[in-house]
């Protein structure tokens, strides 16, 4: 559990959040110079706070009031930071085994070779960090922070310059930390699609204060005015089972109270409940069960609620058989056309192609959430 | 408001010749300045044209040096100081030596040292090695020598206890509460410690002149008796 | 200050010589310690080698030595001490100006070091960054290297005056001991080291040295302590 | 036009790239590492070639075979860093209007204050750069190159750690540059949503090699095997006129032989004929026209090709009445059960809600595309 | 190059004696140096400033008064003297390592300013990130502060020799002129130039220390580039 209460004044910025979350993945998402940044130094002890208190998993990091402070390596944390810092007078090996002669040796530290194989950095290991490409360095960097051995690992947007077919193999690495090692995450992105599939917490900050924490869905999802104000973030979240997998097709069967849906490639073996995100844009609305449609995703529900303003696209709030919801949009015109109120029964239609391996994640239901406290 | 008569002399005259400048500003209302250096340094300056009226040096081969090559203003030089030549212990010693032929001077100094100026360049140690020669003396303490710089340097490696012995003027011994004069050493066992004067042969100052024949005025004779120099007739 | 240590009228005057050789010393040899500095550290030309040796020179021999070959060479009777007097009519020998030359001279060395470690540890990108914003190089130069550079200047220049007011060897060589001309602080503690009864003296001066030296200091420590507050590399 | 032909060894790895674009904006894309860095310095001056020549606009900046060049500041080329790279010793005004004291005067240059307001910096230019955040970095970094004045803006990732807010304010600024001064633009993004809306041509890079070069149509969407692997980067583009805007519903009508498409929100005006971008994820099948469905766009289609592996999706390429075509994605289970083969006749949903005043830009008859060399 | 020279058996003395001594005050006062420096660089306590100015001191002082106070301090009979000649049985009076002593005395202040000069543009946040991998402050000293370090350790380093090489007025006076045990080049120079014809003799002393004034040079610009390219820094 990571706890933060934390005031700062930074020039003009006064930095006034606190929030508080049990492991897992937690998101920091806020706009650019909202703080993010300034939380995760906190946190690692680069920064001072002014008054605050930051605990994680139950030990006191900071206290001002109790005027404790432990430095920053006695706090076991893996710092990404937003521009990698590497040592540039150490090879890349040495940078990546840096940490590690710090560590107390636990024996199931992860692997050397596992990482640099999975961020594809082999090669580099002789070289120098001049000698290194801007995403080569954030590649090094993430693996010299899970090669410390943290007991929490924060990452300032780790991702940010690559390109996505490396996102896609490099993901699965760090939701392996959190798996593998129960190492809680707190993860700085402005990659809806990552913070969707990864986190087990969003926390929202807005120019220094919190404005939302909570589950991907109640943080991002539910709230489809502002802070998050771009319709493309707008996402829900469905816990469905794992059912078989055809071979032939290549699809992954999910089964949800309101029908099936259809998942394209395999899920991590041995889960039986996943919790799959799902973006509103991708959903689609019928009154009539569709015939001779691409999209083979279609799930019953009814409207709860439709949120329009006089913008084109208004976001439809369905509700499922067993009362989860389901963010639709759709445009004006089309609710109109279509008759849309209410209380009205209609089919969801999911684009299988839109989604992937993606945004699924395991659940885990010891994982439970903390709201956010000012 | 004319420019001073430019006396450059040897750094160990610095008091005396303060003293007298002084005396002969108040009484001639010319003016004097000294520039006090190493009688090398300044032989060296005035053979590249420094602007110096008067020299006076330490010892007389810096004199002779500026003499052969021509910057001596013909019939102004002469011998005007002179000092005696003595051998110090720190005053807590309780050894006493007279200095004569086969005087055992090498274990009067022991273990310990003998403080000298350079004995090949500044004057002080070039007479105490010549009187040590003469004396028979310099066989048994050339490995014991601490050749330093200065007479005040000398003086200061005795004052605290560095050095066993050292050689230095009688001017200097005089001032130093921490040492004592043990021995001074024969006059004839060393060239007499001359220090002349001279007029250089770029002056033009008219004063200069004036100012040379007042080193040998009774109040100036009077100041160098003060400060423990022979005045030499 | 010269109250409260009672300095005779000679020793006041050795002071404010001393001040004024060692800002002059300092100021007139910062250009030229800026430009060996950026030519050592960023260009390679045939000579570079030698440039950097004689630059160094000063600190490796004796300063006698080095006054002598200041003497030999920029005398009255010099080779380029009789051209600069005949065709400019600039004469360093025995003038304050010589003073200054001198101490220049033996504090080159330590300036032309600090500010080229300062030049080296300039981003070199940061300067290619100016390039492609269209400063032509020297703009570059003076805009982004010196400024970035600043830290190396003023640990150069506090050096070099550090340097001059504690020279007397080369200066005494070079322009002799006079009073009101060359006669500097330091000079007068030699002189009064050398005689009976002057280590009152000495001391005295070695106090009033020791104050300035530490007011300089602490003005560049200052200066420094601003520059970098406006980097906000001090928190 | 860019015409640029290099040859550099840098350490073991061997850039050998020639391409040439007419004006406009031209994306590098390509894996981390794969080169476009290295491309981007060489341009700018700042990296020395082995072998090649470069030429913008009809002015040779390097020829190593003439002996020729340009020195770095008198190439005035605007240039964003992947890291920024502002002067920590002047303030943010100061490193905004650095490149003005050097700059021609034209009498036409971008306003300052323009820049400023929709860089949202206004508040940080008395600030120095160790006081900014990272995302304000970058922004002030793409100011202080746009002020310059320059005749080639050079662009490495410039916006990688911005949130997606922030990039659609600025996204216009940049296109503004392209039309307003006609300066041409080379951008290296991973993102494929800002490449698609921007970029006239695009170059992808691999391995120090051009694999692909043309309008975004041609170089990613056309194929859809790698470089670009990632379904989630195929998108084709259309040519479409601009109808009238329906002020009630905020939708633009866009007008195809193919059918009618609505898009939400208006288009600058005065544009009569326009380029959107449409993802293949974005656009579905159905052999029936669909009723009481919530997709208003439906075009009508022939198949002329599927592309499928042994993966769940397949890329289908349709044909349009017009001839042109356009990139569609289905589950191989979905074509079996919906018989679909070349020839065959479908009509094409495309989601309006997914498409939005990003992927839209002016057509430019004027621009032509030269083919990547090698 | 002895013979070459055709040095006479007491200048070769000199001559290695002035290496040992150099390079015995060089090394011996790295450690010192580096601590000093860095205390004064990022620590702030009461007296820094003073310490800050007592480092400086050697420079500012003529050389002969630095060497009277060695000898007032740690003369047989000086306070700190006598205390580490009857516990530690360290005696400096009339050794060559009093002559290193005073050659390392010389040489701090230059060699303390070009180190901190080089701390202090040590990146701090490469020393913070050190610290979130979990290495200890003394690790994050040893492993990022000092190799970042390194330009300015070696250029105190080269300064330092240098000086050592060239100094002889605190040295002639702490430790006097002993041959084979104190008289270094610097002060066979200085002698020759006192003697009337001795400038010979000077000048081919001169030309000794010159080359070994360079060649140490050149090992200092090797190291530094060597360092300096393992960080890419030069193209
Ligand atoms: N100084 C150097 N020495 C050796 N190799 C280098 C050097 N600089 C870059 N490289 C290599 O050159 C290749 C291209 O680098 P470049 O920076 O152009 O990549 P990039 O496409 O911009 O990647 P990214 O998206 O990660 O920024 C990389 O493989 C990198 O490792
Ligand atoms: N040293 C400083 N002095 C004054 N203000 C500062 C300083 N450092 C940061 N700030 C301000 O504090 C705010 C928060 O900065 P922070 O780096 O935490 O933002 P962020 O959320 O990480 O943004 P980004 O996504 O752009 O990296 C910003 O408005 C920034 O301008
Ligand atoms: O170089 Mo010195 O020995 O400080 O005058
Ligand atoms: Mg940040
Ligand atoms: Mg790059």
């Amino acid at each position: 559990m990571i706890e933060v209460a934390a005031r700062l004044q930074q020039g003009t910025f006064l930095l006034d959040a606190a929030f508080s979350c049990y492991g897992g993945i937690t998101a920091l998402f806020g706009r650019s110079g909202s703080g993010k940044s300034t939380v995760i130094a906190i946190i690692a002890g680069i920064r001072r706070l002014d008054r605050g208190r930051v605990a994680v998993n139950g030990q006191v990091l900071v206290d001002t009031n109790a005027k404790i402070w432990l430095p920053p390596h006695r706090r076991r944390i893996g710092l990404v930071f937003q521009d990698s810092q590497l040592f540039p007078h150490l090879t890349v090996r040495q940078n990546l085994l840096y940490g590690r002669w710090f560590a107390r040796r636990r024996g199931d530290e992860i692997a050397f070779d596992a990482v640099i194989s999975t961020l594809d950095i082999a090669a580099l290991l002789s070289r120098r960090p001049p000698q290194l490409s801007g995403g080569e360095k954030q590649r090094v960097a993430l693996g010299r922070a899970l090669l410390a051995n943290p007991a929490l690992l924060l990452m300032d947007e780790p991702l940010a310059s690559l390109d996505m077919a490396r996102k896609i193999e490099i993901l699965p690495l760090i939701e392996n930390v959190r798996d593998a090692f129960g190492i809680p995450i707190l993860y700085v992105s402005h990659a809806l699609e990552e913070v969707a599939r990864l986190a087990d917490t969003v926390v929202v900050l807005d120019a220094g204060r919190v404005v939302a924490c909570g589950p991907p869905a109640t943080a991002l999802g539910s709230s489809p005015q502002p802070p998050v104000r771009d319709r493309f973030s707008i996402a829900s979240v469905l816990n469905v089972n794992v059912g078989p997998f055809d071979e032939r097709y290549g699809l992954t069967l999910l089964r949800h109270p309101a029908g099936d849906i259809f998942l394209s490639g395999r899920i991590r073996p041995h889960l039986q409940e996943v919790r799959i995100v799902i973006k509103a844009i991708d959903v689609a609305l019928t009154t009539e069960l569709p015939r001779q449609l691409s999209i083979r995703t279609v799930l019953h529900a009814h409207i709860g609620a439709i949120i329009a303003d006089d913008r084109a696209v208004a976001v439809i709030d369905l509700v499922l058989p067993d009362g989860s919801r389901l963010l639709a949009l759709a445009t004006r015109k089309a609710l109109d056309e279509l008759n849309l109120a209410p209380g009205r029964p209609v089919f969801a239609l999911i684009k299988t192609v839109a989604m992937d391996e993606r945004p699924v994640g395991a659940v885990d239901t010891r994982r439970a959430m903390a709201g956010g406290e000012r | 408001q004319s420019d001073p008569v430019l006396v450059m002399a040897a750094a160990s005259l610095k008091n005396v010749f303060d003293q007298v400048g002084a005396d002969w500003m108040t009484e001639s209302g010319k003016k004097v300045a000294f520039s006090y250096a190493a009688s090398s340094t300044l032989a060296k300056q005035i053979e590249q044209g420094a602007p110096a009226d008067v020299f006076a040096s330490a010892d007389l081969a810096w004199m002779d040096y500026l003499d052969q090559r021509g910057f001596i203003r013909t019939g102004t030089r002469n011998n005007l100081l002179g000092n005696v030549l003595v051998l110090i212990v720190p005053a807590d010693t309780a050894k006493s030596i007279t200095l004569a032929k086969d005087a055992d001077l090498s274990s009067f100094i022991g273990g310990g040292r003998l403080a000298v100026g350079n004995v090949n360049a500044v004057p002080a140690g070039k007479y105490a090695k010549q009187a040590l020669q003469a004396l028979d003396l310099w066989t048994g303490v050339e490995d014991k020598l601490a050749q330093v710089d200065s007479v005040r340097a000398a003086l200061a490696l005795v004052a605290r206890g560095e050095a066993a012995a050292g050689i230095v003027y009688a001017t200097d011994a005089k001032s130093e509460p921490l040492v004592k004069v043990v021995a001074t050493f024969p006059a004839e066992s060393h060239v007499p410690v001359t220090y002349p004067v001279a007029v250089t042969a770029a002056s033009s100052h008219r004063d200069a002149g004036s100012f040379l024949a007042y080193l040998r005025s009774k109040m100036a004779q009077r100041a160098y008796a003060a400060h423990g120099f022979t005045y030499l007739e | 200050m010269s109250d409260v240590l009672s300095l005779s009228p000679e020793e006041v005057t050795a002071v404010r010589l001393s001040l004024r050789i060692a800002a002059m010393a300092t100021i007139a040899s910062l250009p030229f310690g800026i430009a060996a500095a950026y030519a050592v550290a960023r260009w390679r030309f045939p000579g570079r080698g030698l440039l950097d040796g004689l630059i160094h020179l000063p600190l490796v021999l004796p300063p006698v030595v080095t006054g002598f070959l200041l003497l030999l060479l920029l005398g009255r009777k010099g080779v380029l001490g009789a051209f600069l007097a005949d065709h400019f009519g600039i004469v360093f020998s025995f003038r304050w100006t010589g003073a200054a030359l001198a101490a220049a001279v033996m504090g080159f060395p330590l300036m032309v070091r600090a500010i080229r470690l300062s030049i080296e540890s300039v981003d070199r990108r940061l300067e290619a960054a100016s390039g492609t914003l269209g400063a032509p190089p020297l703009a570059t130069f003076f805009l982004i290297t010196l400024p970035l550079a600043f830290p190396g200047i003023v640990v150069g220049s506090i050096l070099s005056f550090a340097k001059a007011l504690g020279e007397f060897g080369a200066t005494i060589t070079f322009v002799s001991n006079i009073p009101g001309e060359t006669q500097t602080i330091s000079a007068l503690i030699y002189t009064n080291t050398q005689v009976p009864g002057g280590d009152a003296g000495a001391m005295r001066l070695m106090l009033v040295s020791t104050v300035i030296a530490f007011a300089a200091l602490l003005v560049s420590e200052l200066v420094q302590r601003r520059a970098r507050r406006r980097l906000s590399l001090v928190p």
